[in-house]
């Protein structure tokens, strides 16, 4: 069955239809062609109109955007505030703690949003019933409320990762010539661990956390898909099970372009935060 | 460098020593499954036994039998068989590709470097999911399909660490006593750059392995992958989602054990490797 | 007022330092010179307790007569801060790069309760003391945006800023050129002398040590093997170590003619063999020099000058 | 002359780091350049071995020439034994393979260490492997940068009087890149010094250091270490 024929919605259509249908969404052009006038219309303001759905792109973006952004939003916390915490303190809490950490954080990683999803299902649909396993709820608390769990599987493996690079990068700090000497001198452990430690650590670990956050619009679809949340990731996992280009293209792009956007802000962040990188860029 | 610096303890907590040898004989085991699978699995894991369906662990049925009574700890054995050939595909592709762009774009330098880094930082402004999904919406669902997307997303991941590898490597003293020598780049690069890059490139292929498994999975996982009612762990845990609803996880936590075990080895002879040779982590995605 | 008696030092089993006792008197500037893995740099970090993790020391680094080993958190920390301040070879890797020379020399002082506005002041003072003018706008400068030579001036006035009875200095001047060196040992000198402190001065350059100290140890894989007058050096030095050298700088002899050199390649403590630490490279070894260990006499710590 | 080197020039981005610079090496010879860092010593050595471009000036240079680095732990490749080292540049430069033996006598080598790799060797030893491999080569010129510079003083002397013997022994010219006028003194007959980019003074060796005439080459002379030296603050000059 050819796309249009798709289009027009059954085994035996009318040869007629079908030339109408194939000219109006240039299906018979080649594909940079195709490509072209989609573009064309992107920047003139129109991302176009869902071939299946019979929608404008536009509406079915503007329906999904606010639970795709909470989820996010959600998850990104936990993995900022979990994980910059747990990697501060393996890096300074000792050998056991640290072996503790590793372990975990090993098995996170190893735990794609998929497999945690189907856990918490299994836990919170058979045993526990604290949060819904299915659906985006209503109203900003029910919102949240059903989005806990697609927060928790989602964050999980980047949670893990941001607390490695966090250990990483405060132990190598912990190791620098410079926390010896400002030890040397006499100062409180509280503060070397603050104004040298933290502070030295601090651009590597926004770094690595702004990529992962910008990585999560993507990552949202297998959350979202598992757990029912009519957000962007569904709907671009489902408009590509349907071959709905004209919504997938739109919607990669607005990934991308998320993407893009928030790993220049970061660049951005970190030349504040080390001014040895502005300078490096100035000249 | 500076005489103060404190060294860290080189020694490795017992555990982590006593787990890298466990992890690899555990990935040795289950290359050999995948293998030998149809030697191996008790059952035919096609075959349909609807009367027997969501039977509990037995002696019969080791891991009991999804909805269809297929018998789960064959399908599982099968499953192993495109759940490694996958990553391994998109690894050594994105390997060889990757490091060839890398090492040229290093040894050259110049405009060379500039136009192939720019393409790399293009390409990976895609999320490996996204680019998956979207080849899967142009070119239909499938085992290829995902496997070259994400051959292809992976290529900067690698190429950025190999890049920056290569141009520390590159500006050593060794190579430039053998171009003082008057050895041809070419003779420089196949004899001595490529081969203490080697390390790397093995610590990035491991570690790059369980990303594209968890990758490819999550696809299939999406039904953008592999179709029922192939064999095959991401799937699997899908198809197996209605019914831990109605009470029978076996077939989800199956699979789902077995992708997070595999991974967890995997990645432990990873960074066995990586302490062992150096070398960084590649980004997550 | 410092005190090493016969200190030990084994980091995780290695041994790093075999039996080193020295004393320092108040004001007093001793040199300590070595070639790498002698242990010298040890030796002074084991005053402030900067040791590797896994450190077991034996026999004891007094200051003004306490133990550093029995001070508690606290003791050890006004120790550092008020006692002893010291001086590292990298001056770039000490000053924390990211926060401005103005923050690195007030950040002790503010955390013993000195005022901000008094501290900015005394830090400025304490610039233009070791020859930084300008100094208001450097405290607002990044450690990137100075040389070598005036971030390690900037370092030593930071060194000088709390008052210190002794300063450590660990070859505080060997990653910069000889002219700036000059410059910063003229500093460090005037600076001392006119403040008493004393000083415990790390290099691999025997002249060095003898223009800035007045009293020099010479160590070799983790034992001082001869302590000698400033004064004394060319002419009084008698240990065989010593003597190769002072033979083996390419000064000693004249132009064209052959170094005299000892063979062979430095010993650290962990290889060092059960007799005298030189004997397998010392031209005048003998028997006994390689089975049984010589005693440091308060000068030297070789078999041949007992003898004598 | 094996190397004359004649208005040499060096622009990086903006920076002049070599400006005009002239000297030649005699065949046979020994000539030193020296200066602080920064002052484009190096440049220059990095321009005739051919490393690095000019931006203008010429160099001439008759006969092969071969270089030493300063770090002897990363001028070796770390998984190469020194006898495959080598084996390899022997082989490269079409000359005998039974040289290596006599080459590791050369450099004072044990012939047990041809099987070690660079991490079972100590600096002195790479440093002396890393002689015989520019040797092996038969230069009529070696470039020694910074050479003896990461040795320990006892380490420093007998490479030193290795590099002398080698000298007698095969007649090869060197180009000598250091900050240490001792050295200077020691290995060399003719020396030019170098700050910032620009040639200051330059003679033999006796005179320039004995008896310097211009005022940065008194000022380099009188700030070494020596017996009776006294420190001054010389103006401050930041």
């Amino acid at each position: 069955m050819t796309r249009a024929s798709l289009l027009a919605g059954g085994h035996q259509p009318d040869p007629a239809a079908l030339a109408e249908i194939r000219a109006r969404y240039h299906l018979d052009d080649p594909f940079p062609v195709q490509y072209w006038h989609w573009l064309s219309g992107l920047l003139s303001g129109d991302p176009g109109t869902s071939m299946v759905l019979k929608e404008p792109v536009t509406a079915l973006i503007g329906a999904r955007i606010g639970n795709t952004v909470l989820l996010v939003a959600y998850a990104g916390l936990l993995i900022l505030l979990l994980g910059v915490t747990a990697g501060v303190v393996a890096a300074v809490g000792g050998r056991r703690v640290d072996q503790a950490l590793t372990v975990i954080t090993t098995v996170l990683m190893a735990a794609p949003a998929f497999v945690a999803a189907i856990l918490l299902i299994w836990l919170f649909a058979t045993t526990l019933s604290w949060f819904p396993v299915y659906g985006s709820g209503t109203g900003f608390t029910d919102r949240i409320h059903h989005l806990t769990l697609p927060a928790l599987a989602l964050s999980g493996g980047y949670l893990a990762y941001v607390s490695r690079i966090t250990r990483t990068e405060v132990r190598a700090e912990l190791a620098a010539d410079h926390v010896a000497a400002a030890r040397v001198r006499g100062l409180p452990r509280w503060t070397v661990l603050r104004r040298h430690v933290l502070r030295n650590a601090a651009p590597p670990i926004v770094a690595v956390s702004g990529v992962t956050v910008a990585g999560l619009f993507a990552a949202t679809a297998v959350a979202e898909q598992a757990f029912g949340v009519a957000g962007l990731g569904s709907l671009l996992v489902q408009s590509a099970a349907r071959q709905d280009m004209v919504v997938v293209q739109a919607l990669s792009l607005l990934l991308v372009t998320v993407f893009v956007l928030v790993n220049m802000l970061v660049d951005v962040l970190n030349a504040v935060l080390d001014p040895r990188l502005a300078r490096a860029g100035a000249v | 460098m500076s005489a103060m610096s404190i060294p860290m303890p080189l020694r490795k907590p017992a555990a982590k020593r006593g787990a890298a040898p466990v992890a690899g004989l555990f990935c040795a085991l289950i290359v050999l499954v995948a293998i030998f699978a149809p030697w191996i699995a008790p059952y035919d894991p096609d075959a349909l036994d609807p009367l027997n369906a969501h039977a509990p662990l037995s002696a019969r049925h080791l891991l009991g039998t999804d909805d269809l009574g297929r018998d789960l700890f064959s399908r599982l054995i099968h499953g192993a068989r495109t759940s490694l050939a996958g990553p391994l595909i998109v690894i050594l592709a994105a390997g060889t590709a990757g490091a060839i762009l890398a090492i040229t774009a290093a040894w050259f330098g110049g405009w060379f470097d500039a136009l192939i880094s720019r393409t790399l930082d293009v390409l990976f402004a895609f999320p490996g999911l996204v680019l998956a999904i979207t080849v899967a919406a142009l070119f239909g669902s499938g085992f290829v399909t995902p496997v070259a997307a994400l051959s292809l997303a992976f290529v900067p991941v690698i190429a950025r660490v190999m890049r920056a590898a290569a141009l520390r490597e590159r500006n050593l003293p060794y190579i430039e006593a053998l171009r003082v020598q008057g050895f041809s780049g070419w003779h420089i690069c196949v004899r001595h750059l490529v081969p203490n890059l080697a390390p790397l490139l093995m610590v990035q292929a491991a570690i790059g392995f369980g990303y594209a498994m968890i990758d490819l999975a999550s696809i299939s996982f999406l039904g953008l992958g592999l179709q029922p009612p192939a064999a095959d762990w991401g799937l699997m845990i899908a198809n197996g989602q209605p019914s831990i609803l109605a009470g029978f996880p076996q077939q989800s936590i199956a699979a789902a054990v077995a992708v997070v075990i595999t991974v967890v080895a995997f990645t432990a002879v990873a960074e066995r490797l990586a302490t062992r040779f150096g070398g960084d982590h590649a980004p997550v995605r | 007022m410092l005190q090493f008696d016969d200190l030990r030092l084994r980091v995780g089993g290695t041994p790093i330092l075999r039996g080193v006792t020295l004393e320092v008197a108040a004001g007093e500037a001793v040199g300590l010179v070595g070639e790498s893995g002698s242990g010298k740099s040890m030796t002074v970090k084991s005053v402030v307790r900067l040791l590797p993790p896994g450190s077991r020391t034996e026999g004891a680094v007094r200051f003004d007569g306490v133990d550093v080993s029995s001070l508690d958190a606290a003791g050890l920390r006004r120790m550092r801060s008020r006692d002893v301040a010291m001086v590292f070879q990298d001056p770039r890797a000490v000053v924390n790069p990211v926060r401005t020379i103005g923050d690195f020399l007030t950040e002790v002082l503010r955390d013993q309760g000195v005022g901000r506005t008094e501290a900015t002041r005394r830090a400025a003072r304490a610039l233009s003391e070791v020859g930084i003018g300008d100094a208001v706008r450097r405290l607002h400068q990044r450690p990137y945006e100075l040389s070598g030579g005036l971030l390690q001036r900037v370092v030593i006035a930071a060194a000088l800023l709390t008052g210190p009875r002794l300063i450590l200095a660990d070859e505080p001047t060997t990653a910069l050129d000889v002219t700036t060196q000059e410059e910063v040992v003229a500093i460090l000198n005037e600076q001392r002398a006119a403040r008493q402190v004393a000083l415990m001065f790390i290099t691999h350059d025997l002249e060095l040590a003898a223009a800035v100290c007045d009293r020099i140890a010479v160590m070799y894989a983790g034992e001082i093997v001869e302590v000698l007058p400033a004064a004394a050096l060319h002419a009084g030095a008698r240990h065989p170590y010593t003597r190769a050298l002072l033979n083996s700088r390419p000064g000693a002899v004249a132009p064209g003619e052959r170094l005299r050199t000892v063979p062979g390649v430095p010993q650290s403590a962990l290889t060092a063999p059960p007799g005298c630490v030189f004997a397998d490279r010392c031209p005048h070894a003998e028997a006994r020099c390689r089975e049984v260990r010589p005693v440091f006499d308060g000068s030297a710590a070789c078999h041949l000058l007992e003898a004598r | 002359m094996i190397l004359e080197v004649r208005d040499l020039r060096k622009e990086f981005t903006g920076v002049v780091a070599v400006d005009g610079v002239s000297f030649a090496v005699r065949e046979g010879g020994s000539l030193a350049v020296v200066g602080e860092s920064g002052s484009g010593k190096t440049t220059c050595a990095r321009i005739v071995t051919g490393l690095e471009k000019a931006t203008s000036g010429t160099v001439e240079l008759r006969g092969s020439v071969q270089m030493v680095f300063q770090d002897p732990y990363q001028s070796l490749d770390r998984r190469q034994t020194v006898r495959g080292c080598l084996d390899e540049v022997l082989a490269h430069h079409r000359k005998d393979r039974s040289r290596t033996a006599e080459l590791l006598d050369l450099v004072g080598l044990d012939r047990a260490l041809g099987d070690a790799l660079p991490r079972h060797l100590s600096g002195g030893q790479r440093q002396r492997v890393a002689i015989a491999r520019a040797l092996a080569a038969e230069p009529r010129l070696l470039v020694l940068d910074e050479a003896v510079a990461a040795l320990d003083v006892s380490i420093q002397a007998q490479i030193l009087n290795l590099l002398v013997d080698a000298r007698a022994a095969t007649g090869v010219a060197y180009l000598f890149i250091t900050h240490d006028l001792s050295v200077v003194r020691h290995v060399c007959e003719d020396v030019v010094v170098m700050s910032r980019g620009k040639v200051v003074e330059a003679g033999p060796v006796a005179r320039v250091l004995g008896a310097p005439e211009h005022e940065y080459t008194r000022r380099l002379v009188a700030s070494v270490p020596r017996a009776g030296w006294t420190p001054t603050r010389a103006v401050s000059r930041d």
